[in-house]
């Protein structure tokens, strides 16, 4: 156990990745001088043949990782969440369809990291929070790590996984710090991270932390929240959320996507469906606001959760 | 360039499998024995066939919606592809594809693919991957006239280039994107005109003569294994039919000349390879007539397979979906 | 009050709006021909300056049809849902965001009018029911006509109106007969197509066909089912969802979107979240299955919701 | 072609706007007065004075994320445009869009756009609503040598030529994206080589030169208004500073020789310009001083103007979401 922080802990799981299979490899812009802070150092060890700049043609490159993929080897490709848009039709046409489509012949363990780069005045092309989106089409695995130690071990369970997968990586998180392991973490499995007995709040990517200050302030006024991580999206852990909810009869979801067809929206409608009987008061969405991300912090900081939003709808599921 | 008689002789066989294989796809949809889009290749068969004989089997095609000549040509199961499109257990994709989307791994066929353009990038990559496991294979994509003006072709050509990757873009020219003609959507001439902008060569091929795409492919072949990067083949050629099956009633005449048809009918790539083989005595007149009636053989199995292969039931309904299976959610 | 069957309903909506208006037009791929049916004859009338045969460039033309309606124009985009993942740039980063971005001074009155051709063996890639995505996306106005009243009154609204409009055309539909008007449907107004008192069902384009027939069906069984037509989605007339849910207690989503993170997911989750204490039992999604659409028809038909499914779900929350 | 001494003039003053507002904008980010990124577009004035000087006020233009430099050059609100980059009311887009979304359509600019390449399909309309409407306004859109290898650029060329659109792709080829170079990047020699593939002229033009752009964009406009179609024209340019604020202390050097970096600094397009208007005998050094300096008091006025405008407050969130608004879901 060591602390690193976020984005060491995704470059530490890129190297070592690397070092295990020679048919992993990254590809990206601005990669080798590493401008997103995460593929540091990369270049220097693994020379340009593993580590590739590419041009501006995400449709191109994110389809010639599946090509790759399809073939033997294991691509790690660097995007924003924003740059996608350019990339769908690789994205769900290819990745996300093409092994079902040839009824299981084809394999394409390629990784996307897509960076979550919102909160700081990046204005509505480049704050994306994409992931319900990709919830939706199925055929695509989701990460959306939380710590650094889920950086890190979701990662690598990204790379030795046969499927494609998307990281979404919040930039928020970017420079946090945490203790990491060297050790996979398994998708569909989310993690406890604090315990209660009044009300669960799933917190997703971002959003955890908060849902954990939420938590703890939320102590000292006497309620006590159970605060879940799930770590991924697709597979969703559905069972603990639904037995935590059984355990505390309330439910709010912190969500930094847009709050319709969101994350929350599932998880809510989940519950609503399999843990009816289980829930005492309303489940509370605490998404982002149905608008885009503006430029001015004094407008950008009122649409996504926050530690207030949270806790006022933990109070409400309380009343 | 020499090409063996052997080779020669083969070309006609994968016309001929083509030819009859989308005669009888067309009857068998006619009497309404699979329900789903098919396209057919019908007029183009020399395209797809002398790219696919100037490859190995190790080498890897990807294809698009017109999809039953590419893996026909490259030696893919034909009772399988039959099967395919007949929705059964046995087609190549157990009835998950049908006729835009066959595929046949174990020969290279990397898939067709239903969205235009869409397989470009994956070939592509396929390339690269030759290209960094310093294996020898190339890759090549077929895509139409109207493929070459998605964004995908120009992105995928580019890093083709820049890369050096063996890669082969095979354009089939059939002059129309459904109803749209070429000249109404393409700004240059022709479309291996643009292999310029990416600085490759750029070869238009008479694609109703089988043995000029084999030669044009070889010669793109050799210098993708030789490291020298990508060609973009134009192969200049003409559908038959109509644009897919179901469309033809409707549409039929009302955006190309009967004159146009038929002078490009008398261009059959069968005919012409035929009168060749015949000229040459490589094969006589009756020898030609054997191999379009063991075809018909073929062709008659393939039908009986696919008919005789079983529809997939709910058990099957989510096979396929992951490689590292998932909870249902 | 005439009958038009639902494609003829949708030809006539365009007909007319570009007889009222020079600067709307039509493009799209093989409309003079009317290759999908519902652009018959507009080139005889109106010739080929307003009905335009693109080229296959759909991120192209897509964003051509946005810059055009910034200046004067009111494009009306024609295309099939599948090949709206190569435009999906233009969608988003341009005709969702731009009005705001540019803090209101942009006005792109465009509409596409993108059909869902599922349910006849188009398999995976041709089978999208993809407006879920952009329900999470804020800036496009979503239609999803269930009727030839809907297909006609929808389109007139969706040309006159400023922002972005994208019309989910169900294929299943277009064959179907119904009686409709000259008049604009508004949006965001659903509509009740039959009242009830035990459940609601609400259906979403091809599915409200379906979820009438089940209430039909369960009427003879004794149970009385709501059906609800939303008609929008965004705008969605959540309202009229509240007050039907308030009136029953129980609800049905039918829904032919993947059902994760759905229309129904985002239907359930208002629902249990504002409308909580009207419930009497768990809420039930009918939507597609999470699998790519099989090519198989033994499979395909496995995939829908059918009057079956609607059915058995009712009578689970009456359980 | 003769260009006017007005013109002339108004290039340098123009220039001298753009690089002191970016040189401000520099300063003010440093000392943390906004936040967000934001990509000066210092050595690279005289392509988009050029361009635009070339146009009238009803021309529309269309840039990207380096976008301080194209709405100055048209003549949009420079107080505006320093408001908008402060977040406040009084900026082009209230405060909503920040340094790479100014636009200000009172004067013809359709706005900047983040997503690169992205703008490209937006002003194609542009030009296609000019000849629907029989206008004879044209559109112009800026875009980078990196933004050259995205499919939207291939596919809206591809269509502004089949339909002869008065539309101007002007490529600013400042030689990277980012850390990647040029030669890493683009398979062909000039992004303006590219133009055969569409059949259209490309013009490569000395991107230092504003009279050298204003000559090749009022000869594209005289072509655009005439009917004849598009044209690209490439701007061969350097940008002098970092690819964007922050990252400029990270990266600086890394990927650029200095050796490279002060040769085109000895081309700064303002000294080359002040000196042929001097040397012409249009105007004296200390006229050129003067505009400078001029040009400096309106940036620090314009500085002072954004600095008191207010920030937006919570009833402005959802303004201008909508044209005809909807309920708050
Ligand atoms: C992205 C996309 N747009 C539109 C279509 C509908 N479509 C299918 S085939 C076709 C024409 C393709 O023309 P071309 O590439 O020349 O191939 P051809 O059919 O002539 O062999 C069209 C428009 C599609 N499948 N995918
Ligand atoms: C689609 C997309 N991909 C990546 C980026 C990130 N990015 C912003 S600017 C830039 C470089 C652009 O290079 P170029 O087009 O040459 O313009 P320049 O910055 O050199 O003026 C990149 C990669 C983006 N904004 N959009
Ligand atoms: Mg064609
Ligand atoms: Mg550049």
């Amino acid at each position: 156990m060591t602390e690193k922080i976020f984005a060491d802990a995704i470059n530490e799981a890129i190297a070592e990745e690397m070092r295990r299979d020679p048919n992993v490899f990254i590809m990206g812009e601005d990669i080798r001088l590493s401008i997103y802070g995460a593929t540091k150092n990369l270049y220097k060890e693994f020379g340009e043949e593993r580590v590739l700049d590419t041009p501006l043609s995400e449709n191109g490159f994110f389809g010639a990782a599946i090509g790759a993929s399809l073939v033997g080897m294991r691509p790690i490709v660097e995007t924003v969440t924003s740059f996608m848009w350019v990339a769908m039709d690789q994205l769900i046409s290819q990745a996300a369809k093409m092994r079902y489509m040839f009824g299981g012949q084809a394999t394409l363990p390629v990784v996307y990291r897509a960076s979550m780069a919102y909160g700081s005045g990046s204005a509505a092309h480049h704050s994306d929070r994409n992931y319900p989106m990709f919830m939706n089409m199925p055929g695509i695995k989701i990460a959306v790590p939380a710590t650094s130690a889920d950086a890190k071990g979701l990662l690598k369970t990204a790379v030795r996984d046969d499927d494609p997968v998307i990281i979404f990586e919040d930039t928020n998180l970017m420079g946090t710090r945490g203790d990491v392991t060297d050790d996979e973490i398994p998708f569909g499995k989310a993690v406890i991270i604090k315990e209660g007995s009044d009300c669960t709040i799933v917190g997703i990517a971002g959003s955890v932390k908060l849902a954990l200050d939420a938590a703890n302030n939320l102590e000292k006024e006497g309620i006590s929240c159970e605060v879940i991580n799930p770590r991924t999206l697709v597979p969703l852990d559905k069972q603990s959320i639904l037995s935590s909810v059984e355990k505390t009869g309330r439910l709010v979801i912190a969500d930094p996507a847009h709050k319709v067809c969101s994350a929350a929206s599932e998880i809510s409608s989940i519950v609503a469906e399999e843990g009816f009987w289980f829930l005492q008061s309303p489940i509370i969405k605490v998404a982002s606001e149905q608008v885009h991300i503006p430029y001015a912090q004094s407008l950008e900081k009122l649409v996504y959760p926050n530690v207030d939003k949270i806790s006022t709808a933990v109070k409400k599921t309380m009343e | 360039m020499e090409i063996t008689k052997e080779i020669q002789r083969l070309m006609l066989e994968r016309m001929w499998t083509i030819r009859n294989f989308e005669e009888k796809v067309i009857e068998v949809h006619e009497a309404g024995e699979f329900v789903g889009p098919a396209h057919p290749y019908i007029g183009e068969e020399a395209v797809a066939v002398g790219v696919c004989l100037a490859l190995k089997d190790s080498d890897y095609i990807a294809g698009n919606h017109r999809s039953h000549g590419h893996p026909l040509a490259k030696g893919g199961s034909i009772k399988k592809a039959m099967a395919e499109i007949y929705g059964r257990v046995d087609g190549y994709c157990k009835g998950k594809g049908g006729s835009m989307h066959l595929a046949d791994f174990s020969v290279g066929i990397l898939g067709e693919s239903g969205i235009v353009g869409s397989s470009v990038p994956v070939a592509t990559g396929a390339g690269l991957a030759s290209k960094m496991r310093k294996k020898d294979f190339v890759s090549v994509v077929f895509f139409g006239d109207g493929a070459s003006n998605q964004g995908a072709c120009h992105e995928s050509m580019n890093l083709a280039s820049i890369w050096k990757l063996p890669v082969i873009f095979v354009c089939e020219n059939n002059q129309y994107a459904i109803t749209n003609s070429y000249e109404n959507s393409v700004a240059v001439d022709n479309v291996s005109d643009r292999a310029v902008a990416y600085n490759m060569p750029g070869i238009l091929v008479d694609g109703q003569n089988v043995e000029a795409m084999y030669e044009a492919t070889a010669e793109a072949v050799k210098r993708a294994r030789n490291g020298e990067g990508p060609t973009l083949i134009e192969g200049l050629t003409y559908r038959f039919e109509e644009h897919s099956l179901g469309l033809g009633k409707i549409r039929r005449g009302e955006y190309r000349d009967k004159a146009e048809i038929d002078k490009w009918r008398e261009r059959d790539p069968l005919d012409i390879h035929t009168k060749k083989l015949i000229e040459r005595g490589i094969l006589s007149e009756s020898d030609c007539k054997k191999i379009e009636n063991d075809s018909k053989v073929e062709i008659e199995e393939a039908v009986n397979f696919a008919r005789n292969s079983e529809f997939p039931g709910p058990e099957d309904l989510f096979e396929g979906m992951w490689a590292n299976p998932i909870p249902k959610p």
